[in-house]
C-alpha cells in the first residue's frame, strides 16, 4: 500500500513549526485528538488507509515475532525487535516517495518492510549468511548500520548530492536516542544546517540504549537538541502512527521546497530486549514496561478503527491471514536459504583486481580442495 | 590431518603444557570472564583511584557480564555508566587521569573502539611525551575482541596491530583466565595506558586461578613458553592461543613437536623468549586472527628474520585472516586460522 | 594581580540565566551600559581592578606582537596570534580561582598568562624545541590542544574528578567557533550535562576558523546549542572585559553550587591571521577588518578608563613599561633557550622501562657517537 | 661518509636515474604541488561527478594551495569547504559517494585523519563488501603527511600502517610531480576507495611532468625502480625517495651500488618488482619515516625474507622512525632516516 501524497503549502511551515509539542492525533484510549494544527497534514488519510496502516504494522509485529522465535530456535544468530516501534516505523516510511532515501540502523524492520523489502532478506545478515541483504538502489534503502549514528552523515551526504543534482527528494536518517550522544550524529546535525540540505533526522526515542536510560543521553528532551544546530526539531508521540506520518509529510515538505533539515523526536518505547542477546529484567521495572504496553501503538489504532466502524471481523481476520502468510514465508525463505561457498569470503572486497588478495584466495581455495573442503 | 569443519575452542588433545605458572592450593577453577570480572574487583578494592566506565557496564554488567556486580558492590560513582560516545568515554577518561584517577574503560565490542581512535593515539598515547613526563595518564582500555561467536559485522574484529604500531600505548592480551585475572591488575597498576585486548570467544573457558598469587610472579609483558617443542615454534596470542595448543596436541600424535608461545603482550614484544625458542627450534609460524598484511605477525616475522638470520631453517610463515573485512558469520570459520591451518604451515616449514 | 571573588547568590541563577543576551557592560565607545542584570556580578570591581584588567590586556598584546616578530625574524616556527580576544580571555582567566582548572587550544596565550605561566615557556612549543612548556599541576592549566575540540572532553573528565571528590572547584575548557562542529565538543556537552559537572565551555567566536566563516560552523548562534544540551547558554560581548568576567563568574558560580555545566560564547574578532602561516586577504575584506578593528577590546577599556579618569599618563607610561619589559623578557629567554638533546627523544614516551624503545636509543645514540655528533 | 647534520631535501649527488617515465617533449617543469593541483583540475574536468571536499579547499585553496583556484574555476558546488570535522568529511562523502558522486576529501594534516578513522575503517573501507559489490564508494582521501618541516605536534604523522592494515582501501603515495599528476586522478578513477597520502616536505619540489601523457602508462600500484644497482636494493616510498635517491648517490661515489625503488603504492605492494631486484642483490633495506615497529616495513621485510629466503644474502633491514610519538622539531632531524641512517644499514647488509 502507499499513503497518497499531500500537497503541504509552503506558507504555513512556520505555523506548524511553531506548535509546541508532543504532537498527538490519536489518543491512547483511541480517540481522535482535537486543535492539533498537524491535523491538516494527514487530512487525505481515509478509513481506508488508515486501515493499511494497521495491517502495516500488524503484519511487520508478525514478522517480527517469527524472526524472534527463529532466532530462539537457532536459526539466527541474533535479533533486534522492533516489539512496539510499529508506529513510528510505518508512519515515517509510509510518508516517503519511492525516490526518497532512507538510512536506517539495525532495528528498522518496518521501515524496510514499507520500502518493499522482501523480510526473508532482511534476515540474511542476522542469520549470517551474508553481512546484509538487498540492494540500497533498488529501494532506496540503505542496508543497515550497526556502527551508532554512522548512518546520519551517510544520509547528510546523500542529500547533500540530491542538492547538487538539484534534484527534488529528500532523504530519512534513522537512529535511537542513544546514538544522539556519538559525535557522528551532531557533525550531521551541523554539517545538514550548514548546507540546508534534505534530510529529515528521525529518531525513535524508545528510551533505552540497551541498558541505559534515555536520561543518561540526554539532558533536554531530543527534539530540542535540533534548535541548537539551527534546524526545526519537533517531538512526536511516537506510539501514534498518524501523528508520525503528520510529522513526517511536513519535514518532507519542506525538504522538498529546499529548506532544509528537520529533527522528529518519536516518544515510543522498546517493549521487548535489545537483541535476543539482552535480558530487560536486569535493568527496567516491571511497572515501567506495563505502564508503556498500556501505550502499545496497534491497541491504540485498533481501538480507534473499532470506534469509527472500521475494525470488523472479516478485516480482523484479513490482517491476521496477512501476518500468518508472511511469517511462513519468512520462515520457509529463511530455512531454505543457501549457505555462502568459501569463494564469497574474497569477493566484493575490490572493485578490481588484487595481488595480494587474489594470491590468498587461490592459495586458500587450493588448500581446502587439497582437503575436499569445497562445498 | 582432518580439516576442521568447526571451530572448535576447546582442544581436545594438547601436548604437554609446561606453563610456569605456579599451582597452588588455593587456585580456584573460573572462567576468563570471572576472572577478569576477580581482577577488577580487587583493583577498586585496592586503589580507590581505580574506576571503570563504559556503556552498559553498570547495572547490565557489560553485554559479557564482565563488570558483573561491580556497581553494586562500589556504587555508581566507581562503576560509571557512559552516554553511547567512545571518543567521549575515552577523552573523559584522560580528563579523570588528569585529576588522579585511573579509569578503566570498556569498549563494548572491538569494532566500536574507532570513534575513540583519536583520542586514544592523538592523546592517551601522546600525553605523556607531550608533557615531558609531568603529566601521566594511566588509563586503561579493556577491548573484547575476535571473532569466532557467529556476530554480526563490526563485532569479530582484531585491531590489535593499530595500537601496536602506537608508541606510547602498551597493548596486552591474556589468553587464559589466570593471565586475565593477573594482566588486567597489572595493566590498570600500570603507570602508562594500556590497551587491554580480551579475547570474546574464551570467556567462558575455565582455568585455575591462584587469586592470591603475587602479581610479579610475571611481569605484564614477557612471553610464555606454553608447552616445550623441538621442531618448529609457534608463537599465538589471545584467542589463537587455545588453537595453538589444539595444533600441537595433533601434532604430537602425528609426532611433530610443537613449542606453543603464548605472548601475552604485544607492545613491547618479549623477542627474547621467542628468539630462544627459535634459535632451538629454527622454525616459526605465527598465528593471529587479524588479517596477515601488515598485521602483528608482519613485526615479529621480520624481527625475528633479521635476528635469527642464522638460525633460522625455513622462512617464518604466518597464518591469519585474510586482506578482507571480517566476513559474514557463515563465512567466519574460513576466515579464521584453526589448528589445521596452523599445521598446513607448520608443514611447509618442515618441508625440505 | 588577581580579581577578589565574589558570593554570587544561587538564588539568582535563573534570573540571570534568563537574561536575553548578548551581554554587553561597556559599550563600544566606553560607556557603561544601563540596566544590565550582569552588572552586580562585577560590582566589587573598583577602578584599581579595572586597570589591572587593562594593564593584564595590554601586556598580553605586547607578548603577542613580540612572539609574532619573533616568528617573522625565525627565532620560532610558528605561531598563532591572540590579537583582537585580549578581553575574552583575561576576563575570563581572571574570574578563576587557582584551584580551578584550565584547558586551552593553541590561541589562549592571554589564559596561560593570567595563570601565571613564564611567557618564555609557552613559546617552547612554538620554538620547537618541546612540545610543550610549563607543568600543568602547576598551574592547573593544560598544556594547548591542537587537535581542535579534544580539549572540551578532557576538561569534562576533569569536571567529573571534581564531582567524584566532592570538591568545591570547577573547569574552563577554552574552544573556538570552528571547534564547535567537532563531535568530540558536542559529547563534551553532552557528558557534562549528564552528569552535572562544574565545567564551564568557553567559546572564542572570533568569527573565523582559519579560512571559514562562522555561518559554515553554526546555523544558529553558538550559544543556543547549549539548550540542545539542556544546559544553560549565554552570549556575551567578548570584547568587553567586564561582560566576559560577569558571565564567567556566573558560570564558574553555578559550577560550584554544583548546578552544572555552562555554556559561554564570547563573540570577538581574530584580528590577526590564522597563524604566522595564514593570510587572511585570501578570504577576507579589509572592510570586514577595519569594521572590527573599532571594536577593539584595548581601545574600548582604555576609552572607560579615561572617561572615569583612571587612565592618566603615569598609568599609561606604567602599562607601557610593563608590557616592553615583558617583550624584552620573552625576546631574551627564547633568543636563550637550550635545545634539547638527542637523548630528550626518547625520554617520557613510558614511566617505566621499554625493550624496544630502550634497545633504539642505545643503538642511535651509539650511532650518533661513531659519528661524533653526541652533542 | 658524514652523518648529515640538516636534513637535506634536495640530493646533491644522485645516481644515474634510469625512471621508465617517458620523456616527452610536450613536459613541464612544475612542483609537485602545483602537479596535484593541475591532476585535480583534470579530474574535475573529465567527470563532474568529482568534487572536492574539505577545510579551508575553498577560497584559501588549501593550507598548502593545491587546490587553489579550483573554487574559483569549478564553483562553490564542486569544490566545498566543510565545517571543522573530519568524520563529517568522510562521512558525507560516502553519502556522496551512495548518490553516484567521486568525492575528493582533504584532511589538512596527518594527525587530524583520526576523528575520521571510524568512517574510514568501518564504512569507506568496508561498504562494497558488505552491500556484496552492490555497492561502490569511490571515494579519495588525500592526506598531506610525514615530517622535515619543522611543525608542531601533529603536523608531521605517518600513518600509512594504519590504512595498508585496513582491508578494503587502496593506499598509495607519489614521490615527484609526475607521479603526483598522474596517480591523483587514477586514484580518483578508481572504483575503490584510495587513501593518497601527499610527502607534504616535497610539495615544492620541481620535477617534469607531462600532462597530456596517458594515464595507464603506469598502472597505480606499480613499483618504479628509480636507479639501478648491484649491491643492495633500497625500497622507499614518499618522501624518503628522494632522501633514498640521496643516499644512492654518496654510495655512488663510494663504490656502493644501489636499487632504489619507489614502492608508489603501499596497498597493495607491487612485491614482484622488489623481488626481482632483492633476487638480484641479495639485500634489502627498507626505509620509512613512520615507526618501525609494526610499520609497513614490517610487512615488506616479512614478506620478502619469506618469500627471497634462498637469495638473500643478510637480512633485511628497517630504517625508519623511533617508537616514540613525533618528536618536537629541534629533534625531529633525529627522528627522520636520513641519508646516512640509510647508508648505515647499507653497510651492514655488505657486512661480511
Ligand atoms: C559505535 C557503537 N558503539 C556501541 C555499539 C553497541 N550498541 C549497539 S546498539 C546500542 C544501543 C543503541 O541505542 P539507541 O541508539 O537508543 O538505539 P536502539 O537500540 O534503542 O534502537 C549500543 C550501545 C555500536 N553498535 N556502535
Ligand atoms: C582535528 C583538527 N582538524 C583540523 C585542524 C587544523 N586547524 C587548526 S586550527 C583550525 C581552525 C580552528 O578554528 P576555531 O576553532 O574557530 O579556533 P581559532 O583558530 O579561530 O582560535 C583548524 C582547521 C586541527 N588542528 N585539528
Ligand atoms: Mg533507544
Ligand atoms: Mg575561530
Amino acid at each position: 500500500m502507499a499513503i497518497a501524497q499531500l500537497a503541504v503549502p509552503t506558507e504555513r511551515f512556520t505555523e506548524w513549526a511553531g506548535y509546541d509539542g508532543p504532537v498527538q492525533l490519536i489518543s491512547v484510549d483511541g480517540q481522535r485528538t482535537v486543535g492539533c494544527p498537524y491535523w491538516e497534514l494527514v487530512a487525505d488519510v481515509d478509513g481506508h488507509q488508515l486501515r493499511d496502516l494497521y495491517r502495516d504494522m500488524a503484519v511487520v509485529r508478525r514478522i517480527d515475532a517469527e524472526a524472534m522465535a527463529l532466532q530462539r530456535q537457532g536459526e539466527l544468530g541474533l535479533w533486534a525487535p522492533l516489539l512496539g516501534q510499529e508506529a513510528a516505523q510505518v508512519g515515517s516510511a509510509r510518508a516517503l516517495r519511492p525516490d526518497d532515501f532512507a538510512f536506517t540502523s539495525y532495528r528498522e524492520h518496518g521501515v524496510a518492510y514499507c520500502r518493499g523489502v522482501d523480510p526473508v532478506t532482511m534476515l540474511r545478515m542476522w542469520r549470517g549468511t551474508g553481512l546484509s541483504g538487498w540492494d540500497p538502489a533498488e529501494y532506496n534503502l540503505a542496508t543497515p548500520a550497526i556502527i551508532v549514528g554512522a548512518q546520519a552523515l551517510h544520509a547528510t551526504g546523500y542529500a547533500l548530492g540530491i542538492t547538487l543534482d538539484h534534484a527534488r527528494s529528500a532523504v530519512v536518517a534513522y537512529f535511537g536516542d542513544g546514538a544522539t550522544s556519538e559525535g557522528d550524529v551532531s557533525e550531521a546535525l551541523g554539517f545538514a544546517a550548514s548546507y540546508t540540505v534534505p534530510v529529515v533526522f528521525f529518531c525513535q526515542n524508545n528510551q533505552w540504549a540497551i541498558s541505559e536510560p534515555v536520561r543518561l543521553q540526554a539532558h533536554a528532551s531530543i527534539a530540542q537538541r535540533a534548535q541548537g544546530y539551527g534546524l526545526p526539531g519537533v517531538q512526536v508521540d511516537g506510539n501514534d502512527v498518524l501523528a508520525v506520518l503528520a510529522a513526517t509529510r511536513l519535514a518532507l515538505a519542506r525538504a522538498y521546497a529546499g529548506q532544509g533539515p528537520t529533527l522528529i523526536e518519536a516518544v515510543t518505547y522498546r517493549m521487548g530486549p535489545h537483541t535476543t542477546s539482552d535480558d530487560p529484567r536486569r535493568y527496567r521495572s516491571h511497572e515501567e514496561e506495563e505502564e508503556w504496553g498500556a501505550k502499545d501503538p496497534l491497541v491504540r489504532l485498533r481501538a480507534l478503527l473499532q470506534r469509527e466502524g472500521l475494525a470488523d471481523e472479516r478485516f480482523e481476520k484479513e490482517v491476521a491471514t496477512a501476518a500468518g502468510e508472511a511469517a511462513t514465508a519468512l520462515r520457509t525463505g529463511v530455512l531454505a536459504m543457501a549457505n555462502p561457498t568459501p569463494d564469497a569470503l574474497f569477493e566484493n572486497v575490490y572493485a578490481g583486481p588484487h595481488p595480494l588478495l587474489d594470491a590468498e584466495r587461490d592459495a586458500y581455495l587450493e588448500y581446502l580442495a587439497e582437503y575436499d573442503e569445497v562445498s | 590431518m582432518a580439516v576442521a569443519t568447526t571451530n572448535t575452542t576447546n582442544p581436545t588433545t594438547t601436548a604437554t603444557t609446561t606453563t610456569t605458572e605456579p599451582t597452588s592450593q588455593r587456585a580456584t577453577t573460573m572462567t576468563l570472564g570471572k576472572a577478569l570480572n576477580a581482577g577488577l574487583r580487587q583493583a577498586l578494592t585496592d586503589d580507590d583511584k581505580v574506576i571503570l566506565m563504559g556503556e552498559d557496564i553498570g547495572k547490565l554488567g557489560g553485554v559479557f557480564r564482565v563488570t558483573e556486580g561491580l556497581q553494586d558492590e562500589f556504587g555508581d560513582r566507581r562503576v560509571i555508566d557512559t552516554p553511547l560516545a567512545e571518543s567521549g568515554v575515552v577523552g573523559t577518561a584522560v580528563g579523570l587521569a588528569l585529576r588522579g584517577y585511573r579509569p578503566v574503560c570498556e569498549i563494548q565490542f572491538d569494532g566500536f573502539v574507532y570513534p575513540a581512535f583519536d583520542q586514544i593515539v592523538s592523546q592517551v598515547a601522546k600525553f605523556r611525551y607531550r608533557n615531558e613526563g609531568r603529566v601521566a595518564v594511566p588509563v586503561t582500555i579493556r577491548i573484547p575482541y575476535g571473532g569466532g561467536i557467529g556476530a554480526v559485522e563490526h563485532h569479530s574484529e582484531s585491531p590489535e596491530a593499530y595500537f601496536a604500531h602506537t608508541a606510547g600505548l602498551r597493548v596486552v592480551t591474556p589468553s587464559n583466565a589466570a593471565d586475565g585475572h593477573r594482566m588486567i591488575q597489572q595493566a590498570i597498576a600500570s603507570d602508562d595506558p594500556v590497551i587491554f585486548f580480551e579475547p570474546k570467544r574464551r570467556y567462558w573457558e575455565k582455568g585455575d586461578v591462584d587469586t592470591d598469587a603475587p602479581l610479579d610472579d610475571m611481569p605484564l609483558h614477557r612471553a610464555r613458553v606454553l608447552t616445550e617443542g623441538t621442531d618448529v615454534t609457534v608463537a599465538a596470542y589471545g584467542p589463537m592461543v587455545a588453537t595453538s595448543l589444539e595444533a600441537a596436541g595433533i601434532g604430537a600424535e602425528e609426532g611433530i613437536s610443537l613449542e606453543v608461545v603464548d605472548l601475552r603482550s604485544l607492545s613491547p614484544i618479549d623477542f627474547e623468549t621467542l628468539e630462544t625458542s627459535v634459535h632451538k627450534t629454527g622454525r616459526l609460524v605465527v598465528v593471529h586472527e587479524a588479517p596477515v598484511f601488515c598485521g602483528l605477525g608482519a613485526e615479529i616475522a621480520a624481527r625475528v628474520s633479521e635476528r635469527c638470520f642464522y638460525s633460522l631453517e625455513s622462512p617464518v610463515r604466518r597464518v591469519g585472516g585474510f586482506a578482507t573485512p571480517y566476513p559474514a558469520a557463515k563465512l567466519e570459520r574460513h576466515f579464521l586460522p584453526d589448528a589445521d591451518r596452523i599445521l598446513h604451515e607448520v608443514d611447509r616449514c618442515l618441508q625440505p
